[in-house]
């Protein structure tokens, strides 16, 4: 029964995504979407049942569907695990992904893919699934490459839109952002790939159980080297320094895509695979890289945070918040705070969701425009979308008590108590940024003069359906934060468990009140300067680090100078001087020195007799020198 | 019908010699049917194959010239059963949508030799007798090149065969030495490739006939840096040829090795690691980036061929059953999807009679099912799981991990870079705005494009989803050879190297 | 007094004899018919030369091993069986080629063949024996009239050639007498085994290398002009271009059986007794003369040059064989040539029938490449027929020359001579080129002319010809096994 | 006293001279009598070895020789005169219409 219910969570997004597939190419029509949101909801479903199974039972279900690779002593099974982990992924994804069907029927309305759309989103769930789902190495980098594919149409899915300028668009344009994406994960697969084949050489499996008992019998460099390799894998997925650039480049896709894709599940995969391989990262050999992760995802925090402070881009702002989240996630992973590192994922899923999605109803009434300078106002035409955004910025900001307060306050306290106070001061300072920019966008949206007027636009809301899809996304989103105890209980089970020391929890209200107060600050700041309309000020704009951060530290420029045109130029040399001229024209060049020697060689051939005899006794001559080398060699 | 091997060699080339007195209307129905019969007679010896044997089957054995010990001998193993299949698959499939219409019976009748020749080189199990096929391949691909190519198609055909040529004569040598030695030491003359197999050869002289085999299976790889003559042939041979070209003929190659340099010289081969390595990896970088600078689509592709088969290469001399069985996979999965991107090139070629890249753009919006097909492709192509592309790929580089990490993570680069090249021709080709006004009127597929390309799409999914059936005799052969190999080894270095499956190890 | 000489008949043993007084006395009987009615049919001649070259294989495969005969200078060994019968086959083959559909008149002369009869008694001859002055006389008889023939032909290219070749010849011949006459100063004997006896009795003397190197070296120029190996070979190309193909393509053959066979008794005799510069000198030249007439080939305009330069190249192919001086390098020898003559032969028949009187492509050439250009479009079954030729002639199995290639190059790996093999294959690789540009021109090329009349000559006999090269070239396969086993049992037997 | 050395020397310099004549000589007719001339030094040298071991086939050989360079004349002289009847000199540098 269990079983069923598995194998239904999984292939339901599946089937929905070939049933839509089928209508692919056909107009738009809308019992496309309401038939793959069902199959999602069923999906969803399955996944509730399946986790309160779990809850209940607390024994994980396992099934083996069949082979897939086996080759040598490698065996690999189409073999699925539903625990408390992978559980709780599945629910989230489904989840949201259910929103975010839903609200892609309105969404994507007007789109003449339509069905396309909802073809690759429910692609993309499937993936998620697999990726979650797997029992072992392999078929979770299934997961992450069929992700990654799904990311790659998605975000490419506006495909006809020509290319532009970086100054124009950053991003230059969706089908050259979902080519980034896609060679940027790239890289960090190849990094994954290798992890995967140290872990098969040493433990002679990729099934997650048999790998994790023998890890303890490996050497300290082997644990070392599989840990880096993998966490490169997570990096690429989760866009964390230097693999992030893709990230914002991807809001170029439609907005349901950044919920769900760039927001809620996929950018979350690496997360998801440290805490995921937790035996290994939380093994004491390795502990120097669980450090370097910590640190790497407080700095991701920090600096994500900081361009998001002046980005002007509504979706961008919030991608570079996802992103300073993912920081703070591979934080608590590092730190060895699992459990609430898979907390705040999943409570990061929901408001973050919900906030794309609201800049998703925006931007469908701003008729596309992004640029929050351009709008002001619109609370009074769009108040359910503000108040969803409202309550999802609080839940980001960490305001008490909504869902982010609990989870990236425990995340803060994670780093106090293991002794990291650099950690701990920067991840104090970001969440204080990250109140500030959220409710930058929220009141230059929403609060203010109505800017847009100037650019004869006229927003509307968004259809109701679609705002009563998002309510499930709001109401987690402010409550989440509840359940964070019984959370606890559960996916410790599976999870090892953290505690704050004794001291810590003395003064946990202190370090809360710290982050409350540096947040407040924050969105007092906001409001200050924003709340009651936009004042620009061209000094601070042309600033150094005003234009630093808005160039995002010029790092897409330093890609495109020192990585991307070096490569096209050395291939157009390797091409042109190396294989046209050295490889090639070797090759020719003996045949050619070979047509060279006969011309000359045929010049022997004069025709004239008398030559003729000459070279008959020239040949007899020769002839004497030839033996009487030979003779007196020999 | 113990001689399957014999009707499946020599059906083609009856079929071929009848087709002259087919009417040229009826020339192109002709040739399908053929094809379609010989690709059932595949599929049936696949069905009658054995596939817990791990060793040779159906075999047939004929003296032909006993005094110089050359016999008419066949066998198919594990390795061998699907490349034939798959041969046979191409030449149906590449016939089904060829567009040519010019002369269309000599083009038939080409085909179905070349076909033979194809069956001839994967089935022959006397060094001879493959020889024979191998070099006799060379004589339809140069016509097929040459008669139907674009404007350098006399240099790129002439430029084919003397490479190729040039290099088998060299091979050549290295066979009659080996036979010569074996008459040495048994009095009696034979090529025959199992009798061969017994020869334990000291060290320097497996480093010499190593070599001399080398030239002969490197130039058909192609390896770095014999792989000029490989864009020429693609770039200027009509879609047929190089499918097949791609499919099948670059196959030999690395089927040479793994017929003959692995379980011949086992310890030169290991010695050897490092060395092809190094050339694998420099064809999966140097060509990938080459490949990044062409404007011509099928140059493109006919450059990826090359990294591709660096990533084959590197398999075969992973010395352990998954290198090498992926990589086995590897030259089915290359046929395959190198097989569709050609005949997809083709396609567009007929609609615009150009491949140059900037004359393209948008055409997803104008030719969505076009686009969608070549899409699967590409993602096979670039390796991505659940295509059949992955399976060899993965497990080759996990195979080549054992020997060397830091190759490994070289070679693994092919991931990165194929990625940028497929992406860059698929976006400046499908995505943008239609800027180019000849393309908006382009039509999309039409059905037998359309079906000739959906059991391709079928394989490459089937495959990668559920692999096993393929992947299971072939895994069973390379065991067996490995653990042939193992024996055999002489040196202590080989012996470490050459990695037997523990699932192999019952007796031992 | 002198005793009256009492010379048995049964000792002389005539029938070693007969094979060639079949063919002389052959010639005479054409010229007599001639004689008595002047206006026979050359079919007739035809006819008969070919009766009588069967007459006389029937002959020469009557013949026992290894006998002597006529005063003991006859020597029948299988060498000389097997070469008799090869250059009775290829005469069988080429005479019906006289039947063009258009009239050369060289063939209505019955003297042409008459001449040719006498042609063939002089090369068996030559096989036949090994005495130097036998060999001498056979040689010169076979000369002259191939001279003859080869002026039959009546254009100044001909006359151009057969000037070429007599003095080239006489030259050569000089030099064979004048070898002869330090080996018989030698050694007291111009029988190669009374020779090679007093030799071995005296290789330990010093003064008798140098004696050695001089009659050696005389006779190697003398052959080497008769085997066209470099730098003695620049007489054929032109003599090829200007004699008729199917002349040719015997010339490429026969002559050169016949001259082997005797390289084979003096050369091997040589290297037998341990001199091994021999052998060395036979290998540069034979490698030289592969690789200079290759690259010269690549370069030519004109098919029928081009075949010269490639007949050049085999021989020197051959001679490398012929250095190795084993049992299977002497098979190897007439496995390749008996092998080389169908493949050669119908090649050159091919260019027979597009011989046109006047030169239609070309001021200079008979049959330039750009004659052949779309050859496929004009005569299907001829375009295949020479392109099979042409694959055979490249070495491209399993077309009939491969399986001489590789046995030739098997029998240098069996002495050792790897880097022999070695450069074998590198020089068919490069002559796989030009072979290929005329499979190019006649395949992948439009026609550059309208000209719907290339194959101008052809006739029921000549395509019978053909037909049968055809199958002999493409169905090697299947006889090289009887061929091989025959010509090593034969010449062991002889012991070479 | 004059022995066999000096009749092979003499074999020997009447051949050289014949082979500087053939090389030299550009007149067809006069290249023809140069070879005479070698085949006649050879006779020389066969006839003093023949004496020397006073063995009869040496000058047999010579005979030969004889003979066949009477046939070689004739035929030679044969092409000569149809060659000069089309050409019209007998001049071998003329001769040279097939190069290369």
């Amino acid at each position: 029964m269990m079983e069923n219910l598995v194998y239904i969570a999984l292939f339901a997004p599946l089937v929905s995504s070939l049933f839509s597939a089928l209508f692919g190419m056909s107009k738009r029509q809308t019992f496309v979407g309401v038939i793959a949101s069902t199959l999602l909801f069923i999906s969803f479903l399955a996944s509730a049942t399946l986790a309160s199974h779990i809850v209940s039972t607390g024994t994980p279900i396992h099934v083996t569907m069949m082979d897939w690779i086996s080759a040598g002593d490698l065996s690999i099974p189409f073999g699925f695990l539903v625990d408390q982990v992978s559980v709780t992924m599945m629910t989230v994804v489904t989840l949201v992904s259910t929103v975010v069907h839903i609200y892609s029927i309105g969404y994507m309305d007007h789109d003449k893919s339509f069905n396309r759309f909802f073809s690759y989103l429910s692609a993309f769930v499937f993936s998620m699934m697999i990726l979650v789902m797997s029992d072992n190495f392999a078929g979770l980098f299934i997961g992450w490459e069929g992700v990654g594919v799904c990311s790659w149409l998605l975000i490419g899915f506006w495909y006809h839109k020509a290319d532009v300028s970086r100054e124009e668009n950053p991003s230059i344009s969706p089908s050259w952002a979902a080519n980034e994406a896609f060679i940027v994960n790239r890289i960090a697969d190849l990094g994954m790939l290798v992890g995967l084949f140290i872990l098969y050489w040493n433990t002679g499996s990729l099934q997650y159980d048999v790998v994790f008992e023998t890890l303890p019998s490996l050497s300290g460099s082997v644990l070392n080297a599989a840990a880096i390799f993998l966490f490169i894998g997570a990096m690429g997925k989760s866009a964390q320094f230097p693999l992030h650039t893709w990230l914002t480049d991807a809001m170029e896709g439609p907005t349901p895509v950044s919920a769900l894709i760039h927001a809620a599940t996929m950018v979350t995969a690496g997360v998801f695979l440290v805490i995921r391989a937790n035996p290994l990262f939380g093994m004491e050999e390795v502990a120097g890289v669980s450090y370097f992760i910590a640190a790497l995802g407080t700095f991701v925090a920090f600096f994500a945070a900081s361009m998001a402070l002046v980005n002007r881009d509504l979706k961008r702002i919030i991608a570079f918040s996802t992103l300073s989240q993912l920081g703070y996630m591979f934080a608590a992973a590092g730190l060895g705070a699992y459990w609430i590192a898979l907390f705040h994922l999943a409570a990061h899923a929901f408001f973050k969701a919900l906030l794309f999605l609201g800049a998703g109803n925006v931007m469908h009434a701003m008729h596309d425009e992004l640029d929050i300078f351009k709008m002001g106002g619109l609370k009074k035409v769009m108040r359910p979308t503000y108040i969803y955004m409202g309550l999802a910025s609080l839940a980001l900001a960490g305001i008490p008590f909504f869902a982010g307060f609990f989870s990236k306050d425990a995340i803060i306290e994670t780093a106090w108590n293991e002794g990291t106070l650099v950690l701990w001061a920067i991840l104090v300072i970001t969440a204080g940024m990250t109140a500030f920019y959220s409710f930058r966008q929220v009141f230059l949206t929403f609060e203010g003069d109505e800017r847009y007027k100037a650019f004869d636009i006229h927003p509307h809301e968004m259809y109701k359906f679609v705002l009563i899809a998002m309510s499930p996304l709001a109401l987690l989103a402010v409550v989440a934060g509840f359940g964070m105890g019984s959370f606890e209980h559960f996916v410790t089970t599976l999870l090892p468990e953290y505690h704050m020391s004794e001291h810590t929890h003395h003064i946990a209200w202190l370090l809360g009140l710290v982050v409350l107060v540096v947040a407040v600050g924050g969105i007092a700041y906001a409001y200050k300067k924003y709340a009651k309309g936009l004042k620009r000020d061209e000094a601070l704009e042309n600033s150094f680090i005003y234009q630093l951060l808005a160039n995002q530290y010029y790092i897409p420029q330093f890609y495109e100078a020192f990585i991307t045109k070096p490569y096209a130029m050395l291939s157009e040399i390797l091409w042109k001087e190396v294989d046209m001229k050295i490889v090639d024209a070797t090759v020719d060049g003996i045949a050619k020195l070979l047509y060279k020697s006969g011309d000359g060689a045929r010049r022997m051939q004069s025709g004239n007799l008398s030559n003729y005899l000459n070279w008959m006794a020239v040949g007899a001559v020769l002839l004497l020198l030839v033996a009487a080398f030979s003779a007196m060699l020999g | 019908m113990d001689n399957i091997l014999s009707i499946l060699v020599f059906f083609p080339a009856i079929a071929g010699l009848l087709g002259f007195i087919v009417d040229k209307e009826s020339a192109r129905v002709y040739g399908i049917t053929v094809a379609a019969i010989e690709f059932l007679l595949s599929i049936w010896l696949w069905v009658s194959f054995d596939a817990s044997n791990a060793g040779m089957q159906f075999v047939e054995m004929i003296p032909l010239i006993p005094d110089f010990g050359v016999s008419y001998y066949l066998g198919v193993d594990g390795i061998s059963l699907f490349i034939l299949i798959m041969a046979a698959l191409m030449t149906l499939i590449g016939m089904i949508s060829m567009s040519i219409t010019e002369n269309i019976k000599n083009m038939i009748i080409t085909l179905l030799f070349l076909e033979m020749t194809m069956m001839g080189v994967f089935v022959a199990l006397d060094a001879i007798i493959f020889y024979l096929f191998w070099e006799l391949s060379l004589v339809p691909m140069l016509y097929i090149i040459g008669a139907w190519g674009g404007n350098l198609r006399i240099y790129a055909s002439v430029k084919f065969f003397l490479y190729t040529f040039a290099g088998s004569l060299i091979m050549l040598v290295g066979m009659l030495f080996v036979a010569y030695i074996y008459h040495n030491l048994t009095g009696v003359w034979s090529f025959a490739i199992t009798d061969w197999y017994a020869l334990v050869l000291p060290v320097e002289y497996q480093l010499w006939l190593f070599g001399a085999f080398f030239f002969g299976f490197a130039i058909k790889v192609p390896m770095f840096p014999f792989h000029t003559w490989l864009p020429y042939a693609h770039g200027q041979a009509p879609t047929i040829g190089s499918v097949i070209l791609a499919a099948v003929l670059l196959k030999m190659g690395t089927y040479g090795f793994v017929r003959f340099s692995l379980p011949m010289f086992p310890d030169a081969s290991v010695m050897m690691i490092t060395p092809i390595a190094v050339i694998s990896i420099i064809m999966i970088i140097y060509t990938a980036m080459v490949a990044y600078a062409q404007k011509d689509i099928k140059q493109v592709i006919a450059y990826s061929s090359v990294s591709h088969m660096g990533i084959i290469m590197l398999g075969i001399f992973a010395m352990n059953a998954e290198g090498i069985s992926g990589s086995v996979f590897q030259m089915l999965s290359h046929g395959i999807v190198s097989g569709a991107l050609f005949m997809l090139v083709g396609m567009i070629y007929d609609r615009r009679h150009t491949k140059m890249l900037d004359e393209f753009g948008g055409l997803a919006a104008v030719m969505p099912k076009y686009a969608v097909i070549f899409g699967i492709m590409l993602m096979a192509s670039v390796g991505l799981p659940l295509t059949i592309g992955f399976v060899g790929e993965f497990l080759v580089l996990l195979g080549f991990y054992q020997i060397s990490p830091v190759m490994t993570l070289l070679a693994g680069t092919s991931i990165i870079i194929g990625a940028i090249y497929m992406l860059t021709i698929y976006k400046r080709t499908f995505f943008g705005p239609v800027t180019n006004e000849a393309n908006k009127v382009l039509k999309d597929l039409t059905p037998t494009e359309t079906w000739s390309l959906i059991p391709l799409v079928a394989i490459v999914i089937w495959l990668g989803v559920y692999p096993k059936p393929v992947l299971e005799p072939i895994d069973n052969s390379v065991k067996a050879m490995l653990e042939f190999m193992d024996e055999k080894a002489i040196t202590k270095e080989a012996k470490e190297l050459i990695i037997v499956a523990k699932s192999n190890q019952g007796g031992a | 007094m002198l005793q009256p000489i009492n010379v048995s008949l049964e000792s002389l043993n005539l029938v070693t004899l007969a094979p060639m007084l079949i063919a002389i006395v052959g010639g005479l009987v054409i010229l007599i018919l001639d004689l008595i009615n002047e206006k026979l049919h050359k079919s007739l001649y035809v006819m008969l030369t070919i009766l009588l070259l069967v007459v006389d294989f029937g002959a020469t495969l009557g013949l026992g091993v290894n006998e002597r005969g006529f005063f003991d200078v006859m020597l029948i060994d299988g060498i000389s069986i097997i070469s008799q019968l090869m250059i009775i086959v290829a005469s069988i083959i080429f005479i019906p080629l006289a039947l063009t559909s258009k009239r050369f008149h060289e063939y209505s002369y019955p003297e042409f063949f008459a001449l040719f009869l006498f042609m063939i008694a002089g090369f068996q001859f030559m096989v036949a024996s090994d005495n130097l002055i036998l060999i001498f006389v056979g040689l010169e008889t076979a000369s002259l009239s191939l001279y003859t023939l080869i002026a039959l032909h009546n254009r100044a290219n001909s006359f151009e050639a057969a000037v070429k070749y007599f003095t080239m010849g006489a030259l050569a011949a000089a030099f064979y007498a004048m070898g002869s006459a330090v080996v018989y100063g030698l050694t007291g004997s111009v029988e190669l085994y009374k020779v090679a006896e007093v030799l071995a009795t005296r290789m330990n003397e010093t003064g008798l290398m140098i004696a050695i190197f001089g009659s050696s070296v005389l006779l190697l120029v003398a052959f080497a002009f008769k085997l066209s190996l470099f730098p003695f070979h620049t007489w054929a190309p032109d003599v090829y271009e200007g004699a008729a193909a199917p002349l040719v393509g015997y010339m490429s053959v026969v002559p050169k059986i016949a001259a082997f066979v005797v390289s084979i008794r003096i050369f091997g005799m040589y290297i037998d007794l341990g001199v091994e510069w021999v052998r060395v000198t036979l290998l540069v030249m034979a490698v030289l003369t592969m690789t200079m007439a290759n690259i010269m080939a690549l370069v030519q305009e004109d098919v029928k040059r081009m075949l010269a330069y490639s007949s050049i190249s085999h021989a020197g192919f051959i001679m490398a064989a012929l250095a190795l001086d084993t049992t299977e390098g002497t098979t190897a020898i007439f496995l390749y040539y008996a092998l080389f003559m169908f493949t050669n032969l119908g090649a050159f028949a091919m260019l027979w029938i597009s011989r046109r009187k006047k030169k239609a492509f070309s001021n200079r050439y008979d049959h330039p490449y750009s004659k052949f250009a779309g050859f496929i479009k004009i005569m299907p079954v001829g375009a295949t027929i020479m392109a099979l030729f042409m694959l055979s002639l490249a070495g491209v199995p399993p077309f009939s020359l491969f399986w001489g290639k590789i046995y030739v190059m098997q029998a240098a790996v069996n002495s050792g001579y790897i880097w022999l093999a070695v450069v074998m294959g590198l020089n068919s690789a490069i002559a796989a080129y030009y072979y290929l540009k005329l499979i190019v021109y006649m395949f992948l090329m439009e026609p550059v002319k309208k000209v719907d009349v290339i194959y101008y000559n052809l006739s029921k006999p000549l395509m019978v010809v053909i037909g049968f090269a055809t199958i002999a070239t493409v169905g090697a396969i299947f006889y090289v096994q009887p061929l091989v086993s025959y010509l090593y049992y034969m010449i062991s037997a002889s012991g070479y | 006293m004059i022995g066999l050395s000096h009749y092979l020397i003499v074999s020997a310099l009447i051949f050289s001279i014949g082979l500087v004549g053939v090389l030299r000589r550009r007149n067809l007719l006069m290249l023809f009598f140069a070879t005479e001339v070698m085949l006649n030094a050879v006779n020389i040298a066969f006839a003093a070895i023949s004496h020397y071991y006073n063995d009869l086939t040496g000058q047999m050989f010579a005979f030969f020789i004889i003979a066949i360079a009477a046939s070689e004349v004739a035929v030679g002289l044969g092409i000569l005169i149809v060659l000069y009847k089309k050409h019209g000199t007998l001049d071998l540098d003329d001769l040279a219409k097939m190069r290369g």
